[in-house]
C-alpha cells in the first residue's frame, strides 16, 4: 500500500443508544480507491459525515495527510484536501453549471476573493471551470440553470463541484444512484480515469456489488460501527462475517 | 420589605399570565404551521374590541362577550387562514411574515373605521371588581382571577395535546409534516383548525386583558405581540410549557426590573431572549 | 443586443434623474431624495436578504448608527458632511461586525429574532443614554454645511444641491452593490443562499461570508442613515426601532428578491404609493396592506422578477 | 359609518358651499372695510395640518380635527379671511418625525399651504422647526408643550416662524409646584413617562417647588415607559416609598389605566395629594367617567368649564352641537390657531410670512381659552389654565375641576432669556 492520506483513530460517534462508530481505527491510502458498504443503518453515511465535518465525533481522532483535522470546520478541510458528494442531489439548484463549478474554484483561489472585481475577469477561474466540465462531460450545459438538468446529469454536476475543490481524498455517497446505464458508465470511467492521474484518490460508499468489485481495490465492510471485515474484493468476498451480516443476507 | 417582594412577584405573575394568554395561542400556530405570526397581536385587539361590542350590545355582561368575542374572531382567523396564509406556505420566510404584517395594518385600519380612533373605556367585570388585602396592601380580585386563569388555560392545552386523539395527530404534525401527510392526517383541515384555536386563545386573552387595561386602542396588539414573540423564543420556538415558564420570567423579569432596576427595562427581557437564542436556541426548557 | 438596451436603460434613468434636479419642484426633490437614500438602505439589505438568504430585522439599528453618527460628529466634532458620513459609516460598520459575530451562528426565524434582540437592545441603548442621543426628542437642527476641500466650498444646503450630493451617493453605491453582485463575493453569497451545507463542502466558510455581507449591509443601512439625518436634519430613536427594520424587507419584496433593481423599483413604489394614498384616504393603512396582499399573493417574484419573467415567456415562444 | 368619510364629506360640502358663495359674493358684494385696502391677499388661505390619526393616540388627531374644521368653518361662513376662502388640509403625521416633515414639505412645496399648524410630539416639533425656518412658513404648534422648542428654537436660534398656542411644560411642571406648596404634603414621588416630557416636567417641579416650599423631599421616582399598559409594578414603587404626594404627567389613554389600577391598589386610600397635570383631558375625563376618584388635582392645555366667559360657553355650546363632544384641550388650540391666523393675516394686510410673523408676534387674542397674548421673544401664547380638585357634577358623566385655583401666567412662565437668575419662577416682582 502507498503513502497514507487520511487515518482514523479510536473514533466514536453515537446517536443516544444508536452506536455508528465503535473503536474505529484504519487508514486510507494515496490512490488506493476504497469502498465502503455495510447493510443499511451500518453507519457509512455518518462515518463520511463525521470524517468530512458536517458532525462531530464524540471522541477519537482524524488525521489527514499528516494533520490533526478533529476539530477543523467543513471548509478547511475541503481546503486541505478532503471532498466528498452527496447522497441525494445536492447542487446549487438555481445557479447555472458554471457558477456551481466556480464557487468552489474560487474558494480555494486566493486572488478570488474580491468584492469588487467580476468573476467573468478572471481568466483563470473560467479555466479551471472549464476544464472540471469537460472532465464530466457537462462543457455543452455550463450556461444552463443547475435545477432544470437531467437527474443523471445533476449527480454528475455533483462529483464535479467536489471535483472543483481539487480534492486529494474523495468521499463519494452513493455516486450511481439513480443513473441509468449511460450515465453510470461514464461516471465511473472518470473515477477510473481521475484515480489514475494519482491526484484524487477515491472512497466510495455503494450498494450495487458489482460495481463496488469491479471498481474497488480495497473494500472496508462496516457493521454496527465495527469494521467487520477489511481487504482487497476478493478478500471481503470469501470473509465469512461479512457474508453472514451482510451479502448473506443479499443472497438470501 | 416582605410587602414589597410580595406585590412585586404578584405583579410580575399576572402580567406573565396576560402574556402567556397571548404567546400560547402563538405557540401553539407556530409548532404545528410554521408561521411566525404577526396578525396575532391583531387578534387580541380584536378579540377585545369584539368582546366590547357584544358587551355594549347584549346589556353590559362581559361574560357572554368573552364568550361570543374570541368565536367571531376565530372565524376571522380561518379566512386569514384559508383564503391567505395557504398561498404562502411553500414560500420563503420573508413573504410569510409581510403577508401577516400586511394583515396587522389591515385589521389596525378596520378597527378604526368601525370603532373609531380614540380610546375606549371600558367598564369592571361585576362580581371581579373589588381587591383584597395581601401582606397589607390591596391586590385586584381580577388579577388573582387571571392568575388562576393562565395555569388553568394550560392545563386545559396540556390536556386536549397529551390526552385527546386530537391532540396527538397535532403532535404528530408539528414534529414531522411530511409523516403526518403519509398517515393520513388531513392537513389543511388540522392546519385550519390550529390557527382558529390559536386565534382564539389570543382573542380570549385580548378580551381578558381589557377590563384590567381599562381601555381598547388600536394598536394595542403591537405591544403585546412583541412580548410574545420574546416569550416564544425564550421557550423554545414551539415549546408550550416552555413559553408558559417563558412568560412567567418575562413577566416577573420586568416587574422585578421596573422595581430595582429601572433604567434597564426594555434591555433586560430583549439581552435575556438574545442570550437564550446564542446558548439555547432550543429554548431554555428543552430537554437535553 | 441585450447588453446594449440594458446599458441604454441604465444611462436613460441616470439622465432622468438628472433631470429631476433642473425641473422639479422641492417637494419631488425631497421625494426623490428620500426616495434614493431608501434605495442604498435597500440594496445593502438585500445583500443579505434577497442574495444570502438572511432576514435581519436588526438593521434599523445601523441606519440609526450612522444617523447619530454623523449627528454627534456634526454637533460636536466638525459640521464637515464627508467626515460625519464617514463617521456614520465606519460606525455603522463596526456595530454590525460585532452585533453579525454573534446573529451568523443561526439562520432563519433564529437570525430573524437574534437580531430583532440585538437591534432592540441598541434602541433601548438610544432611548436611554439621553445626555449623548437626546432621549426621545433626538438630536435636531444638523446643518447642512458646505463641503470643503482645500479652496473649493460645495455648498448643499438647497435641496437641489442635496439631491446631486445624495444622486453622488446613490450612483456610487448601486454602481457598488451592483460590482458585488458579479463578484467572486456576490457568488459565493448565492451560493450560501441556494445551498449553505453544499457551500461549506466546496470550502466556503460560510460564517465568516454571511459575516462579511452582514457587515457591509449594515455599512450601506449606515449610509443611509448619515445621509437622512442630513435630509431630515434629525434623528430620532424609532429609526432603531425593530418596525423600521421592516421597510427596506418590504421594499426588497415588493421589488423582488431575486433581482438586482428590485429594491430600487420597490423604493419607488414604497414612497409613492403611500404618498399617493395618503392624498385620497385617511386609511392608507388599509389599503397599503391590501396592496401588498396583492403583491405578494399576485406577483410573487416581486415586481421586477414578475415582469422579466413574463417577458422571458412572451419573447421566447 | 366611518368618521373620517363623515367629516370629510361634510369639510368637503362645507368648502363648496363657502366656495360658490365667494365666486357668487365676489359679482355682487364689493369688498369692504379693512378688507379692501388689501388688494395683496390673493385666492385661498390654505393651511395644512399635522397631526396624528393612526395607531393609539389616533383620538388626539380626531379632536385636532373637530377643532380645526370647526374653526375653518366658521370663519368661511363669516367670510373668510380677508375676503379669502380658507381650504384646510388634515394629514396623518403618527408621532415619528421623518412622517411629520415629510407632509409639512408636502404642504409647502406641493400643495402650496400658506400656514402650517397641529404637531403632537415635542421630538416631532424640536424636528420640524428648522425645516419650517427653511421653508418659511408660520407654524404654529398646538398641542406639543416641550420648553425647548420656544427657548432654544425660536429665542435662542431665532427660527421666528414658530409660534405655539398651547401651554408648554410650565403648566405641567412650574403651575403645580404653584400648586403644591400649599399642600400639607412635604414628600413627593412621581409616576412619570420615561421619556424627554417625564423628565423634564418631573425637574421643573423639584426645582420650582424646592425654592416655593424649602425642605420638601422627593423620594420615589418610577419611570414608565410609552405604551405601558400595566402600572402595577410601578404603584409598588411608589407604594414602598410611602410618599405623602404624586405627581404624574401620565396622560391620554395610559393615564386611564393608571388610575384605574391605581385605585385597585388603594393607591388613592394611602396617598392623599395627587396632581395630575393632563388630567383634565376630555379623553382622560370621559374615560375614566365616575371612576376618576374625588380630590384630585388636575389641570391640562384648556378646560372647557374655563374661563366662565360668553365666548368660551357658545364655543363650547357650537362645539357640542357640531361633533356631540365636549371639546378637548387640543380642539380648543386648533380652533384658536384659524383665529389667530385671520386675525394676524388681516392684521398684517397680507399673508406673506414675513408680514404674518411680525403681526403674531405680540398679537393679543380673544378666545374661548381666554386672553391669549403671544408674547414676542418666544412666541409662546401667555393664557391660563386653571388647576382643579375633581368632583363629580350631576350635569355630566364625567368628573369635573370643583375647586379651583388660577396661577397668572406671568408668574410661572420662564421668562426670556431662559438663563440666569430671574428667568425661572418664582420671580420677585410677582408677590
Amino acid at each position: 500500500m502507498g503513502e497514507s492520506l487520511l487515518d482514523v483513530r479510536m473514533l466514536n460517534k453515537a446517536f443516544g443508544s444508536i452506536v455508528t462508530a465503535r473503536d474505529l481505527n484504519f487508514s486510507l491510502c494515496r490512490g488506493v480507491i476504497t469502498s465502503i458498504i455495510g447493510p443499511n443503518g451500518a453507519g457509512k453515511s455518518t462515518l463520511i459525515n463525521v470524517l468530512t465535518g458536517l458532525l462531530a465525533a464524540d471522541s477519537g481522532e482524524i488525521w489527514f495527510q499528516g494533520r490533526e483535522v478533529t476539530r477543523e470546520p467543513i471548509h478547511r478541510r475541503v481546503k486541505l484536501g478532503l471532498g466528498r458528494s452527496f447522497q441525494v442531489v445536492n447542487v446549487f439548484g438555481n445557479l447555472t453549471l458554471f457558477e456551481n463549478l466556480a464557487i468552489p474554484v474560487l474558494a480555494l483561489n486566493r486572488r478570488a476573493k474580491g468584492m469588487i472585481r467580476s468573476i467573468a475577469h478572471l481568466k483563470e477561474v473560467r479555466e479551471d471551470v472549464e476544464m472540471v466540465l469537460t472532465q464530466v462531460g457537462l462543457i455543452d450545459e455550463a450556461y444552463m440553470v443547475a435545477r432544470s438538468l437531467s437527474h443523471g446529469d445533476q449527480r454528475l454536476l455533483e462529483v464535479a463541484i467536489a471535483l472543483a475543490a481539487k480534492p486529494r481524498l474523495l468521499f463519494l455517497d452513493e455516486p450511481t444512484a439513480g443513473m441509468n446505464p449511460v450515465e453510470r458508465s461514464r461516471i465511473l470511467e472518470t473515477i477510473r480515469e481521475l484515480s489514475q492521474t494519482g491526484e484524487v484518490t477515491f472512497a466510495i460508499v455503494e450498494h450495487d456489488m458489482d460495481i463496488v468489485f469491479s471498481l474497488s481495490d480495497r473494500v472496508i465492510a462496516l457493521h454496527k460501527g465495527k469494521i467487520i471485515g477489511d481487504g482487497s474484493p476478493d478478500q471481503i468476498k470469501m470473509n465469512p462475517q461479512v457474508r453472514e451480516v451482510y451479502l448473506g443476507e443479499e443472497v438470501a | 420589605m416582605l410587602q414589597s417582594l410580595v406585590h412585586v412577584c404578584l405583579a410580575g405573575i399576572s402580567a406573565g399570565m396576560f402574556i402567556w394568554l397571548v404567546a400560547s395561542g402563538l405557540t401553539l400556530v407556530f409548532g404545528v404551521l410554521r408561521v411566525l405570526n404577526f396578525a396575532h397581536g391583531s387578534f387580541y385587539m380584536l378579540g377585545a374590541y369584539l368582546c366590547f361590542a357584544v358587551l355594549k350590545a347584549m346589556g353590559g355582561n362581559f361574560w357572554l362577550g368573552l364568550l361570543l368575542g374570541p368565536l367571531v374572531v376565530s372565524m376571522v382567523g380561518y379566512v386569514m387562514e384559508r383564503y391567505l396564509l395557504r398561498l404562502v406556505y411553500h414560500l420563503e420566510l420573508p413573504y410569510q411574515l409581510l403577508l401577516t404584517f400586511a394583515m396587522v395594518l389591515i385589521f389596525d385600519d378596520l378597527v378604526k373605521m368601525i370603532w373609531g380612533a380614540g380610546s375606549i373605556g371600558s367598564p369592571a367585570v361585576p362580581g371581579l371588581s373589588g381587591s383584597v388585602s395581601i401582606a397589607g396592601r390591596e391586590f385586584p380580585v381580577y388579577n388573582l382571577f387571571i392568575i388562576a386563569v393562565g395555569p388553568l388555560v394550560a392545563l386545559g392545552l396540556y390536556g386536549l395535546l397529551e390526552k385527546t386523539w386530537w391532540g396527538r395527530i397535532v403532535r404528530a404534525s408539528a414534529s414531522d409534516r411530511e409523516m403526518a401527510l403519509s398517515i393520513g392526517v388531513n392537513v389543511p383541515l388540522l392546519y385550519s383548525g390550529v390557527f382558529m384555536f390559536g386565534a382564539w386563545l389570543s382573542a380570549v386573552g385580548g378580551a381578558l386583558a381589557v377590563p384590567y387595561v381599562g381601555l381598547l386602542t388600536t394598536g394595542m396588539g403591537e405591544a403585546i405581540i412583541i412580548s410574545a414573540f420574546i416569550v416564544v423564543v425564550i421557550g423554545g420556538l414551539g415549546s408550550l410549557k416552555g413559553a408558559f415558564l417563558g412568560s412567567l420570567i418575562v413577566g416577573l423579569l420586568s416587574s422585578f426590573g421596573t422595581r430595582f432596576m429601572p433604567m434597564l427595562d426594555m434591555f433586560l427581557t430583549f439581552g435575556l431572549m438574545a442570550a437564550v437564542l446564542l446558548w439555547r436556541p432550543q429554548g431554555f426548557f428543552a430537554e437535553g | 443586443m441585450n447588453q446594449y438596451w440594458k446599458y441604454f436603460l441604465m444611462l436613460g434613468c441616470l439622465g432622468a434623474l438628472v433631470g429631476i434636479g433642473f425641473v422639479s419642484g422641492p417637494f419631488v426633490l425631497y421625494l426623490a431624495t428620500r426616495i434614493m437614500i431608501l434605495c442604498i438602505f435597500a440594496l445593502g439589505y438585500n445583500l443579505l436578504l434577497g442574495r444570502t438568504g438572511l432576514l435581519s430585522f436588526g438593521h434599523a439599528a445601523f441606519f440609526a448608527i450612522g444617523a447619530y453618527g454623523l449627528a454627534i460628529t456634526s454637533i460636536h466634532i466638525s459640521a464637515h458632511p464627508l467626515l460625519g458620513i464617514l463617521i456614520g459609516v465606519t460606525a455603522a460598520a463596526l456595530l454590525s461586525l460585532c452585533i453579525g459575530f454573534f446573529c451568523v451562528r443561526h439562520t432563519e426565524i433564529y437570525f430573524a429574532m437574534l437580531t430583532l434582540a440585538f437591534g432592540m437592545m441598541v434602541f433601548a441603548l438610544i432611548w436611554n443614554l439621553r445626555s449623548i442621543t437626546g432621549g426621545d426628542d433626538g438630536l435636531y437642527g444638523i446643518s447642512r454645511t458646505a463641503i470643503s476641500l482645500g479652496i473649493v466650498n460645495i455648498p448643499i444646503r438647497k435641496d437641489y444641491q442635496f439631491y446631486y450630493f445624495v444622486l453622488l451617493f446613490f450612483v456610487a453605491s448601486v454602481f457598488l452593490i451592483h460590482r458585488i453582485y458579479s463578484s467572486p463575493f456576490g457568488l459565493a453569497l448565492a451560493g450560501i443562499r441556494e445551498n449553505h451545507i453544499r457551500a461549506e463542502f466546496a470550502g466556503l466558510s460560510v460564517k465568516a461570508y454571511r459575516l462579511g455581507v452582514f457587515t457591509v449591509s449594515g455599512a450601506f443601512a449606515g449610509l443611509a442613515g448619515s445621509l437622512s439625518a442630513l435630509l431630515e436634519s434629525n434623528v430620532a430613536p424609532f429609526s432603531a426601532h425593530w418596525s423600521h427594520s421592516a421597510e427596506p424587507v418590504l421594499v426588497s419584496l415588493i421589488g423582488g428578491l431575486q433581482t438586482f433593481s428590485g429594491p430600487l423599483v420597490g423604493s419607488i413604489v414604497f414612497v409613492a404609493l403611500r404618498e399617493v394614498l395618503q392624498r385620497f384616504t385617511y386609511n392608507w393603512m388599509f389599503w397599503f396592506g391590501v396592496l401588498l396582499l396583492a403583491i405578494i399573493i399576485g406577483f410573487r417574484g416581486g415586481i421586477v422578477g414578475s415582469i422579466s419573467d413574463a417577458f422571458r415567456k412572451y419573447s421566447r415562444p | 359609518m366611518d368618521q373620517h368619510e363623515t367629516t370629510r364629506r361634510d369639510f368637503l360640502k362645507a368648502g363648496l358651499v363657502t366656495a360658490a358663495a365667494t365666486a357668487l359674493g365676489s359679482g355682487i358684494v364689493k369688498p369692504v372695510g379693512l378688507w379692501a385696502a388689501t388688494p395683496n391677499i390673493k385666492g385661498p388661505i390654505k393651511i395644512g395640518y399635522l397631526t396624528v390619526l393612526s395607531g393609539t393616540l389616533a383620538g388626539y388627531g380626531e379632536f385636532h380635527k373637530m377643532g380645526a374644521l370647526m374653526g375653518v368653518e366658521e370663519i368661511n361662513a363669516a367670510g373668510g379671511i380677508a375676503g379669502n376662502k380658507v381650504e384646510l388640509e388634515i394629514r396623518d403625521s403618527t408621532l415619528a418625525a421623518p412622517a411629520c416633515i415629510q407632509n409639512a414639505r408636502y404642504f409647502v412645496d406641493s400643495w402650496g399651504a400658506d400656514f402650517l399648524a397641529g404637531v403632537d410630539s415635542s421630538g416631532q416639533a424640536l424636528a420640524l422647526a428648522p425645516v419650517v425656518g427653511e421653508l418659511d412658513r408660520v407654524l404654529m404648534v398646538t398641542h406639543a408643550a416641550t420648553e425647548k422648542l420656544t427657548e432654544d428654537e425660536v429665542f435662542k436660534k431665532g427660527i421666528k416662524q414658530v409660534f405655539r398656542i398651547c401651554t408648554p411644560t410650565y403648566q405641567d411642571g412650574n403651575a403645580a409646584a404653584f400648586v403644591a406648596k400649599d399642600l400639607p404634603v412635604n414628600t413627593w414621588a412621581t409616576i412619570n413617562p420615561k421619556y424627554e416630557y417625564g423628565y423634564t416636567t418631573w425637574n421643573m417641579f423639584k426645582d420650582t417647588l424646592g425654592k416655593l416650599k424649602p425642605g420638601v423631599k422627593f423620594t420615589a421616582e418610577s419611570w414608565a415607559p410609552f405604551g405601558t399598559t400595566d402600572f402595577r409594578p410601578h404603584i409598588n414603587t411608589i407604594m414602598d416609598a410611602k410618599p405623602e404626594g404624586l405627581y404624574s404627567v401620565v396622560w391620554a389613554g395610559e393615564l386611564i389605566t393608571l388610575v384605574k389600577q391605581a385605585k385597585q391598589a388603594g393607591l388613592f386610600d394611602k396617598i392623599k395629594h395627587v396632581m395630575f397635570p393632563v388630567g383634565a383631558a376630555m379623553d382622560v375625563l370621559e374615560g375614566l367617567g365616575p371612576e376618576m376618584p374625588d380630590n384630585i388635582w388636575i389641570s391640562g392645555r384648556y378646560f372647557f368649564l374655563y374661563p366662565d366667559s360668553d365666548r368660551n360657553k357658545e364655543f363650547v355650546a357650537r362645539f357640542h352641537k357640531r361633533w356631540n363632544h365636549y371639546p378637548a384641550y387640543v380642539s380648543e388650540t386648533a380652533y384658536s390657531t384659524m383665529y389667530a391666523f385671520k386675525k394676524a393675516v388681516e392684521a398684517a394686510g397680507s399673508k406673506e410670512t414675513g408680514k404674518v410673523v411680525d403681526a403674531l408676534a405680540g398679537m393679543e387674542l380673544d378666545s374661548p381659552a381666554g386672553h391669549r397674548v403671544f408674547r414676542k421673544e418666544d412666541h409662546q401664547a401667555m393664557y391660563e389654565v386653571p388647576w382643579g380638585l375633581t368632583k363629580a357634577d350631576p350635569k355630566y358623566p364625567f368628573k369635573i375641576m370643583g375647586k379651583q385655583i388660577v396661577i397668572p401666567a406671568k408668574e410661572f412662565f420662564n421668562r426670556p432669556p431662559f438663563e440666569g437668575p430671574g428667568t425661572h419662577p418664582p420671580f420677585k416682582d410677582s408677590k
